[in-house]
């Protein structure tokens, strides 16, 4: 092993709103202290931009985290591109990281486009995977395209750093290490405000019943719900998981539910965190909307259905017995979630 | 005023499928369609035209036959059509993508100041969104993503007021002008285009610039060579392996619906089950 | 009928047909769905009801029609190929045809 | 009084298939202002037919098509019948050196290929080709006269003197301006359905025996493709793929609940057909219904300011399963007539009188009338297509395995299948409907 700190730089953007951390940016460690391993005496460090954010400095540490370069600074209370984009830039440029990982969320996928065209690199956008290439030594980054149809690995041979923008929940979680130290190293922004092109106005948090084409949950019904008082049901289920109702062709077709929630070939193509098909029996037509979801359940009466072949899980079972079961215990876990504290 | 919208053509990957016995992708017969998120940015590019007068310039980089997204364009109500088409751009990535659209841009500014510059939020087929920031990170301009909708717009003041879609809510920005927003399909709902607009757009042929013509772009920016990632490899993904398959009538009702939600849980796709808690977002003024 | 004679059936015949999944054939086919305006529509669902055999749950290439749980006509018209067979096959003209807005409805790729 | 703003053409045509294209072109071709509207995404978008395009009409329209290079899939070079019984087949195919010419008198195309290359032809002459636009009206003036179109797009009315109806099968317009009396029965229309199976272009030439793509084949199959019933299946060769479907009666599809999608399926499981398809991709399904009513049902062809061309005219011959050649030389002559038309001024009906003439001179109607029994035969003889195809192939079966009979035994079971099957009255009645058909 080289000595730590010598060799090639691992960075993770820490994306943080308010004073929280997304999670994304602790997975996000937790793949660059395995690419680390992979780098001879590579090195993990954090990038962290904000205003009063010290209290996140620790909390990097101990998700693998060797040192956290922060640059805090009031024109960095809320996210803006052209600070940030700035502000870390300028980190680039000093510090030569090897590889540079970013979270692909809203403010990730905006953020990181304009670094790599300031530091003139390679960008992979929205990777579910990475690794690093046995012989090249040099990361490999793969990502849906084409719709999800195509698996494509990326390498950025030349230009450092490679940068990689990850989808969230797609690495695992890391074990967090309380009291695992590092070293801070504090940057100065150099920006006035007058500079700025953009302010923020206002904001207004999200309310619920998302467009199913966004929908991290989807609870789709097909003809085994059974009529529109079996969508219902499926309502109550898609609430309490925080999701949307989504459905099949047959019963759309059949007026059971809008079209707005049709998926499929003729409808709408989703690609949630979660997809619970009930009472879908799965035809092509309908897998080529859905088959993009994380995690796909399916209840169906019928073991035989064409839906099993692309659930991570399913349940054989009649939809009226197992929906109802299915509410009764969320709301279970959730009363019991009550008396727990969300501070 | 002028706006100029970036477009692209993509295969309509809605139409995509998977040879059932060979695994294989089938490429025969999609159809080319101009980037859905891009007819939404051509959208209120016209609106704004209908409004505030001026001009609408597409431009597209792309194969020859993506011209005849820029034609439909047309049809939108855009009034000029720019193709940049030529196998010295091809294999570009976003970075040398941004430099042909960001040099072509910078010309037709010299022409026709812009005073606005839309890109479609991401293509369907690389889904990278990260030509538009590329763009306005280096042109120097204002970038905002995620764009829903414009709350004001003033080209005389040049200032106006973007609703961005945030990872937890709604922003409100406002920005100067010129400025490049990327646009969510909500910005602007497509109109159905008259009846004239098809009858120009039917004789329309968009101008083709080339590597060399109008403008002569650097070669080392271009193509391959101004392209810093490259594919290493593309391949289907492996034919999803059937997972377990809890039976009702062996475990027992109730047994495997919470063998269900432990394993929801596990596979960490949703951050919690039951509703998630909401922290209420403080409202921020600034500045 | 005018001419008299009444094609027969086999049930042996009838029995070979296999069973198809149409949503495997609509998988291949481009639409433009027009999500504002159904061009196909019943006229009255009354006529539906009383209608003894209802083939056009079995002769519209793309099973447009449904039958719901009440005994009425759904209309899925997003996966219509614009044949006209519903218009001129529905034995009591209580299909409402008329062309898809320009521009949506299917677009063949090969024809 | 039309908007003195409003969009006005020489000539307007509705509808980019063979017909209307044909009739821009030549239109076009003699200077007139054209517009052609079209209500697919592109001219052909909306067009699906089993397979063979005939040159002879083509070239009338386009004396030089073959330098504008269509995008012909492949010559026909073989063509013929399959009689198709349960797990058995009796071929008739036809190969002749005739076949075999530059251009050749048949090919394969896909319509969404080849129709866009038509309308170009039109655009390249000079007409305007408008997509995605639906004409819902033909606009008359007070006394009837049809002076322009009126369609689904915000400030949609074109004005000329002239329209030409070429709407296709589903001829609304012609039917909303009394052209035509009603929709057709459903006696009078097939329903066509069809698969286009990719294969890797040597796979398809190796499994028909052609040499390469230069080699075509052509084949209509009757018998237990359509369980017996009066209709044909079809199979055609093109460049890198097979065109199968199956075609019948709407009447046999509705009166029998059948589902064509079935009835296609079973066609192509079918042990005869099926290693010909196997491991091909199903690269798209469509549907499309063919007016079969015959000479004596046709609409009206003329009228005050309009022309009826194609399949919206019933210009199909179904005998022999030709309609685009039909519609082009139609689309040809409706678009000669609107050119004399505006040199004379006159846009009566009596002066389009000539299209109705010219197409009493031309195939298009000569034949039509010659055949014009043959829809009322097939409709009599329902045991033409199903009952002689069984036998056909029970014969054959008898014939080649009889070598250890006496072959008259043979001949007299091959005879007693006949009588038992249709009776010899039956047969000869068959016979006689069938030469009158075609004689007309």
């Amino acid at each position: 092993m080289a000595e730590p700190g010598a060799g090639p730089k691992i960075w993770v953007f820490v994306e943080q709103d308010g004073g929280r951390a997304h999670p994304v940016s602790w997975e996000l460690l937790g793949a660059a202290t395995g690419l680390a391993e992979q780098l001879a005496g590579g090195v993990v460090e954090a990038v962290l931009l904000g205003h009063a954010v010290q209290a996140i400095v620790p909390e990097a540490f101990a998700y693998g985290a060797d040192r956290v370069y922060c640059s805090d600074d009031p024109l960095l209370a809320h996210y803006r591109n052209l600070p940030y984009a700035i502000g870390v830039s300028q980190l680039v440029q000093a510090h030569q990281p090897e590889i540079f990982l970013v979270g692909a969320t809203h403010l990730g996928r905006d953020l990181a486009s304009s670094i790599a065209t300031r530091v003139r690199t390679g960008l992979t956008a929205d990777c579910t995977e990475l690794s690093i290439d046995p012989q090249l030594k040099i990361l490999a980054a793969t990502r849906p395209t084409f719709g999800g149809n195509l698996m494509a690995t990326i390498l950025c041979r030349q230009r450092r750093p490679q940068m990689a923008t990850v989808r969230p929940r797609v690495l695992p979680l890391p074990e967090r290490q309380p009291g695992r130290v590092g070293e801070l190293v504090r940057a100065e922004l150099g920006l006035r405000e007058a500079d700025m092109p953009v302010r923020l106005l206002g904001f207004e948090p999200a309310a619920g019943g998302a467009d199913i084409e966004y929908a991290d949950v989807i609870v789709a019904g097909g003809r085994g719900v059974g009529g529109p008082e079996g969508f219902a049901r499926l309502a109550e289920l898609a609430e309490a998981l925080g999701g949307v109702v989504g459905a099949s062709r047959p019963v759309v077709d059949a007026g059971w539910i809008g079209y707005e929630h049709q998926v499929g070939q003729t409808g709408k193509t989703v690609r949630p965190k979660l997809y619970l098909a009930a009472g879908i029996s799965g035809a092509v037509q309908h897998r080529v909307g859905m088959s993009g979801a994380d995690f796909i359940l399916a209840i169906n009466r019928d073991p035989e259905a064409p839906i099993f072949q692309v659930a991570d899980l399913g349940i054989v079972g009649d939809v009226a017995e197992v929906v109802p079961e299915l509410i009764r215990q969320l709301r279970a876990r959730t009363a019991g979630a009550q008396g727990g504290s969300h501070a | 005023m002028h706006t100029i919208v970036a477009i692209k053509q993509v295969p309509d990957t809605s139409n995509v499928r998977i040879n059932p016995e060979t695994g294989t992708l089938i490429r025969e017969g999609v159809p080319a369609i101009i980037n859905p998120y891009d007819v939404h940015a051509v959208e209120l590019a016209v609106r704004l035209k209908e409004r505030f007068g001026g001009r609408v310039t597409a431009i597209t980089m792309g194969p020859a036959a993506a011209a005849e997204a820029l034609v439909e364009c047309v049809e939108q109500g855009v009034d000029r059509g720019i193709l940049i088409s030529d196998r010295k751009f091809a294999a570009a990535d976003t970075l040398a993508t941004s430099y042909v659209l960001g040099s072509a841009i910078e010309a037709l500014n010299a022409e026709d100041p812009v005073d606005l510059l839309l890109f479609g939020l991401q293509a369907i087929d690389g889904d990278t969104a990260q030509v538009g920031p590329g763009v306005a990170t280096r042109l120097g301009l204002p970038l905002i993503s995620y764009a829903l909708g414009l709350e004001s717009f003033d080209p005389v003041a040049r200032r106006a007021v973007v609703r961005r879609k945030a990872e937890r809510g709604v922003e409100r920005l406002e920005t100067r002008l010129p400025a490049l927003l990327t646009v969510e399909k909500e910005v602007a709902e497509v109109a159905r285009a008259p009846l004239p607009n098809l009858i120009r757009a039917a004789r329309y042929q968009p101008e083709l610039w080339t590597a060399e013509a109008p403008l002569r772009f650097d070669p080392d920016h271009i193509g391959i060579k101004g392209s810093p990632t490259i594919v290493g490899r593309a391949y289907t993904p492996p034919p999803k392996t059937p997972g377990e398959r809890l039976r009702v009538a062996e475990q027992g009702l109730a047994e495997t619906v919470s063998q269900a939600l432990a394993a929801i849980l596990s596979a960490g796709v949703v951050e919690s089950l039951g509703p998630v808690p909401v922290t209420p977002q403080q409202e921020v003024s600034h500045g | 009928m005018k001419n008299g004679h009444a094609w027969t059936l086999d049930p042996e015949q009838r029995a070979s047909l296999p069973t198809v999944n149409v949503d495997d054939l609509l998988v291949a086919v481009k639409y433009y769905v027009d999500e504002a305006r159904a061009h196909v529509r019943i006229r009255d669902q009354a006529v539906c009801a009383a209608c003894a055999q209802q083939p056009c749950l079995a002769f519209c290439p793309v099973q447009v029609f449904a039958r719901d749980a009440l005994g009425g006509i759904t209309v899925g018209y997003q996966a219509c190929l614009e044949c006209g067979s519903c218009r001129i096959g529905c034995p009591n003209a209580n299909v409402d045809w008329q062309l898809p807005r320009g521009g949506y409805g299917v677009a063949y790729k090969f024809g | 009084m039309p908007d003195p703003n409003a969009q006005r053409y020489d000539a307007i045509v509705v509808g980019g298939g063979p017909a209307g294209v044909s009739a821009a072109i030549t239109m076009a071709r003699e200077g007139l202002e054209v517009i052609l509207i079209e209500r697919g995404r592109f001219a052909g978008a909306k067009n699906f037919f089993g397979g063979v395009m005939y040159t002879r009409a083509l070239a009338e329209v386009l004396p030089d098509f073959q330098a504008r290079k269509p995008p012909w899939e492949r010559p026909v070079t073989e063509q013929g019948y399959w009689m198709l019984a349960p797990g058995s087949v009796v071929r008739f195919m036809h190969a002749s050196q005739a076949y075999r010419q530059d251009p050749a008198d048949a090919y394969t195309v896909l319509r969404a290929r080849f129709d866009p290359w038509f309308a170009q032809q039109a655009v390249d002459l000079g007409a305007l080709v408008v997509p995605k636009t639906t004409v819902v009206a033909l606009i008359e003036d007070a006394d009837g006269r049809v002076i322009g179109v009126r369609t689904d797009r915000p400030a949609g009315e074109v004005f000329a003197p002239i329209v030409i109806l070429a709407e296709g099968v589903n001829n609304l317009l012609t039917q909303r301006h009394g052209l035509a009396k009603a929709d057709l029965p459903p006696r009078f229309v097939a329903l066509s359905v069809k698969q286009y199976i990719g294969l890797p272009a040597k796979e398809v030439s190796a499994r028909f025996g052609l040499a390469g793509t230069q080699e075509g084949l052509a084949i209509d199959i009757f018998g237990d493709a359509t369980l017996g019933l009066p209709g044909t299946a079809f199979l055609y060769t093109d460049k890198a793929g097979i065109s199968i479907g199956v075609g019948l009666l709407l009447e046999e599809f509705v009166k029998h609940g059948l589902p064509p999608y079935a009835v296609l399926e079973r066609f192509k499981r079918h042990p005869i057909v099926a290693p010909y398809l196997e491991g091909g991709e199903a690269l798209e399904y469509g549907a499309h219904l063919i007016p079969e009513q015959g000479y004596d049902r046709m609409p009206e062809l003329v009228a005050d300011g309009v022309l009826v061309a194609g399949d919206a005219a019933g210009m199909v011959d179904a005998l022999h399963r030709e309609g685009t050649n039909l519609a082009m030389l139609a689309g040809k002559l409706a678009g000669e007539t609107a050119v004399m038309a505006h040199r004379a001024g006159d846009f009566s009906a009596r002066s389009l009188g000539h299209y109705r003439r010219a197409l009493e001179q031309s195939f298009v109607l000569k034949d039509l009338k010659q055949y014009r029994r043959m829809t009322d035969f097939l409709d009599r003889s329902p045991h033409f297509m199903g009952t002689y195809s069984g036998l056909v192939n029970d014969a054959a079966l008898r014939y080649f395995t009889a070598h250890d009979r006496p072959k008259r035994e043979m001949e007299r079971e091959i005879v007693g299948l006949l009588r038992d099957r249709r009776g010899f009255f039956g047969v000869a009645q068959d016979l006689y409907q069938l030469v009158r058909g075609m004689r007309g």
